[in-house]
């Protein structure tokens, strides 16, 4: 009947057995919030490469105008688009190469006949893909009519926005999650340790050293803590698994395959460990602060 | 100040809980080693204060405390529980560690101080058999009647051999076969060299055996010597 | 000195002062995700208003081909889609009209020439917006070589699907929080009464009935599930109001000005009642059930 | 079965708590109105048990208990809280509430039973301030020593004067002066018909007063006529 190993701490039963499903809560919320911030991070990489490199400006002429009038308009559009931020240069095309371009619509004929074909401006852009393209477009607009840009790339950069500001989000709530979950195992620490006060007073005039019974409530706090983040971790698991098969079979083309970067699957096999480590300096704290109130 | 080899020495000590009056005032009294006292008073006197005092669980609010000759207030926090680890206690209100059974009640004096586990287990199994819990070993307190918890609470503050023992009231709940046991262990342990307080409120106790008498009343001490008077 | 209500229940400090932290978290992580929610609703409606009615299907005539190849083509295409699910009808625009439409750019002396213009296709799409305009610009691909949707609708098409996604994650996770929410204020409540089960023994053995003792302590357990639950929402309220001005800073054009609809104000200030609702319907099933085991 | 007009009536009660042996076995006994009993035993016998079937809160494992002419086991539940009401308990450990003040403890019974407030005020202050307690009427429990808890409990055990006062160890707290005004007040509530049960160690009690004596030895209950031997 002595065989046991005695630890003088209560274990964390009735009052704070439900310290490690807050954990797990905790670290279950943290997860699905840390996933989101990592999905989204890989889907406006995606969508920036679409806009790295450049886009196109197209200067339709006006019926019956003369070539000297649409090179002015090409001029005027150019210096539109170059005092746009994030351009990097902008090239008007050759008449000859937009000939080309033009030529299997319109086919060889027709284009002999020197009819007034639109012209092409070569826009390069930085490789962050920030450039205001929907000013620039507006601008172009009241600037330069008849002038447009190629359309869908300024509809990718407002998605690409919309994701950025909405990963910004995900960032401030795993954050927010973060600071809840701390206070919150600090808490249910503190909880848990209240109803042993007893214990701590007995074991205190008896004899125990401060860092002896402290020890004894760290080591009491640190399991319950990580098995509750583990399952908190698991149940997070299987929910991102859950809605990612969901989101894939729904919309294949424009989700790229998210990998698991190490220092992401890092971040998530930390939370646990995070969690036992607060619950146990939290442990240590409220006992020795206890204690540092007795003789 | 004065004479060395006091256990204990109290000079114009003053307590109090929190802002309220002062519970004790004004106690000076010595203890020498292997002396046993009683202390009485009324009910609500300050008996657990005076021991609280004692087994360090208090500060005074003035005066000075010592204990085996080290000043309280002027010895260092890290030194005080090795004075603690040489006074056994035995609370009013037992205070027993609800998760822990009996035996590992028992054993935590001597845990704590770090004993070799196998002495521990023979000599808890050994104690508590002696104060007839010998079927109880494994119970949980909250499953104990009273007095047994408070024997299992006098077991805790003998088995480390302490060389100071205070007992609030240690015979309050047992009955009076067990009790004449209980009484009986600490004359022996006495014998041996343990310095005894023993609170109670037991005119019989008092007047069988003829220790000195620490009495508390209005806050203030006075030692009585205990001579007969009309004990059986 | 004896002037003041006595309550019988504790109330809950110590232990269980924490009762109204927790449920604060929640509900404030609810309120973010039922935001959330919300916002997406409305994005996705008003991205929704911009797929329905119709898009234009363009066939372009292969060079030097005659007139009634293009008219087999257009047929091709028209079949292809109108076999299209979510596709209301085509109708093929007459040339007369393509004309009109081409005029502004070719000139009227080009048109007169009998060139071989696009032909283009009205499609008239459902109200829902599900047409799958990526598959059959595929199939259109395939059928009719020569043959496009216009653009930027498959595009609007792709996000829009991807916010639905979105929207029925962040749903889920309403869900998942609103339940992880309740499983805790279930905990939080039971873990504050295990404290005081001798108070409801005591209170039992002097004669005070089942019903009279449980109402004690669902008072007790009402009160700081109601203000920790409406400090949460505020909580919420605040981060919400600032994530979106951060947002509306960012992007303007893609983000509707979200309207709070009376019924999502009402689910808002729904959640600290039922924060309250469930701590008090625990508290009484605690106390009574703990109840039912004594005699 | 036989004759009515029993408060209290056990025929061949057993009781054990939980699957452990049974603690009290083949208990027969009637308590008439009015009547006074003392109930000894060595510790750990079932006293404490007994008085727990007595005040309805454990069942009997076997036999049959009635409490004021009712059979518990098949007293409808909601019935029983009128019943308790009826009965007074003094806890061998007090169970105070913590979190009232002293008044507010004694004041609980009056209260659950629908009192009028100022009856409650002024009869509380008054019983509180007969046991010494005067000053303390606002104390929470955890700032009194343990004689003054138990006055505590005695106050609230007899304040709606019930029919039956179960008392384990009323006076085992207090000091000798206390003890003796406490049992006065109890051979008072006697005289005006209630009946009592007092479980005590004290020799000295039983033999000062002659009431018969329910004895718990191994489980089995005997029931002695207390003649006097050689009480003071
Ligand atoms: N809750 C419980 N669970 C299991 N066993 C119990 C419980 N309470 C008491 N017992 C056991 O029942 C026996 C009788 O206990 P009880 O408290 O009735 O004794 P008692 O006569 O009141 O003793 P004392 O004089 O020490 O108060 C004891 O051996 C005790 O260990
Ligand atoms: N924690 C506390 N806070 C405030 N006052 C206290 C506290 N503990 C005790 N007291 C008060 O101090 C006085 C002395 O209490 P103490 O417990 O020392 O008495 P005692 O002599 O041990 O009495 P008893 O014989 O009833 O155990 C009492 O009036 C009590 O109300
Ligand atoms: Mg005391
Ligand atoms: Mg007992």
């Amino acid at each position: 009947m002595f065989a046991r190993c005695v630890d003088l701490a209560p274990g964390w039963d009735g009052a704070s057995r439900f310290l490690p499903w807050i954990i797990a809560l905790m670290v279950y919320l943290s997860g699905l919030a840390l996933s989101a911030t990592m999905v989204l991070e890989q889907i406006i990489d995606r969508w920036r490469a679409g806009l790295q490199g450049s886009i196109t400006v197209v200067v339709d002429p006006f019926v019956g105008s003369a070539d000297a009038q649409t090179d002015a308009r090409v001029e005027a559009a150019l210096s539109v688009i170059l005092a746009t931020p994030g351009v990097l240069s902008a090239t008007p095309m050759a008449k000859a190469d937009v000939a080309g371009l033009v030529e299997p619509w319109l086919g060889k004929d027709l284009l002999s006949m020197d009819l007034p074909i639109p012209r092409l401006i070569d826009v390069a852009l930085n490789r962050n893909g920030d450039a205001d393209l929907a000013g620039l477009a507006e601008r172009l607009g009241t600037a330069v009519p008849g002038s447009r840009i190629e359309d869908h790339k300024v509809w990718l950069q407002k998605v690409l926005r919309l994701a950025r500001t909405s990963e910004l989000i995900a960032i401030l709530i795993v954050v927010l999650i973060a600071l809840a979950a701390a206070a919150t195992v600090v808490f249910a620490t503190r909880t848990g340790l209240a109803v042993q006060r007893d214990v701590i007073e007995v074991l205190h005039l008896i004899g125990a050293r401060d860092a002896y019974i402290a020890r004894q409530f760290q080591g009491k706090a640190v399991f319950p803590a990580l098995w509750g983040g583990t399952i908190g971790l698991l149940l997070a698991g299987i929910t991102v698994a859950v809605l990612w098969l969901l989101a894939r079979d729904l919309e294949g083309s424009l989700l790229p395959t998210v990998r698991l970067h190490p220092p992401f699957l890092a971040g998530l096999a930390a939370l646990p460990l995070a969690g036992a480590a607060i619950a146990s300096i939290t442990a240590r704290v409220t006992v020795m602060r206890f204690l540092a109130r007795m003789l | 100040m004065a004479g060395a080899n006091h256990l204990v020495r109290f000079e114009n000590v003053g307590m109090r809980y929190g802002d309220e009056p002062e519970v004790l005032r004004d106690i000076t009294f010595h203890l020498g080693p292997g002396s046993y006292h009683f202390l009485t008073g009324p009910s609500g006197a300050g008996k657990t204060s005076l021991l609280r005092l004692m087994y360090l669980a208090h500060q005074p609010s003035r005066g000075s405390v010592s204990i085996f000759n080290h000043d309280v207030a002027s010895t260092p926090r890290d030194e005080l529980p090795d004075l603690r680890r040489r006074i056994g206690v035995v609370f009013q209100n037992f205070r027993l560690l609800d998760h822990l059974s009996a035996l590992d009640n028992v054993a935590l004096p001597l845990r704590i101080a770090g004993a070799r586990r196998d002495t521990i287990q023979e000599h808890v199994a050994e104690l508590l058999t002696w104060v007839g819990l010998g079927e109880y070993l494994d119970a949980q307190p909250r499953t104990l009647s009273d007095g047994e918890k408070q024997r299992v609470a006098i077991a805790r503050a003998v088995i480390s051999r302490p060389r100071l023992l205070l007992a609030d009231e240690p015979t309050g709940s047992v009955d009076g076969e067990q009790g004449s046991r209980i009484l009986h262990l600490f004359e022996e342990l006495n014998k041996i060299g343990t310095t005894v307080v023993l609170a109670t409120h037991d005119r019989t106790i008092i007047e069988r055996y003829k220790h000195p008498v620490l009495h508390i009343e209005q806050g203030t001490l006075s030692v009585r010597r205990n001579v007969a008077k009309g004990g059986k």
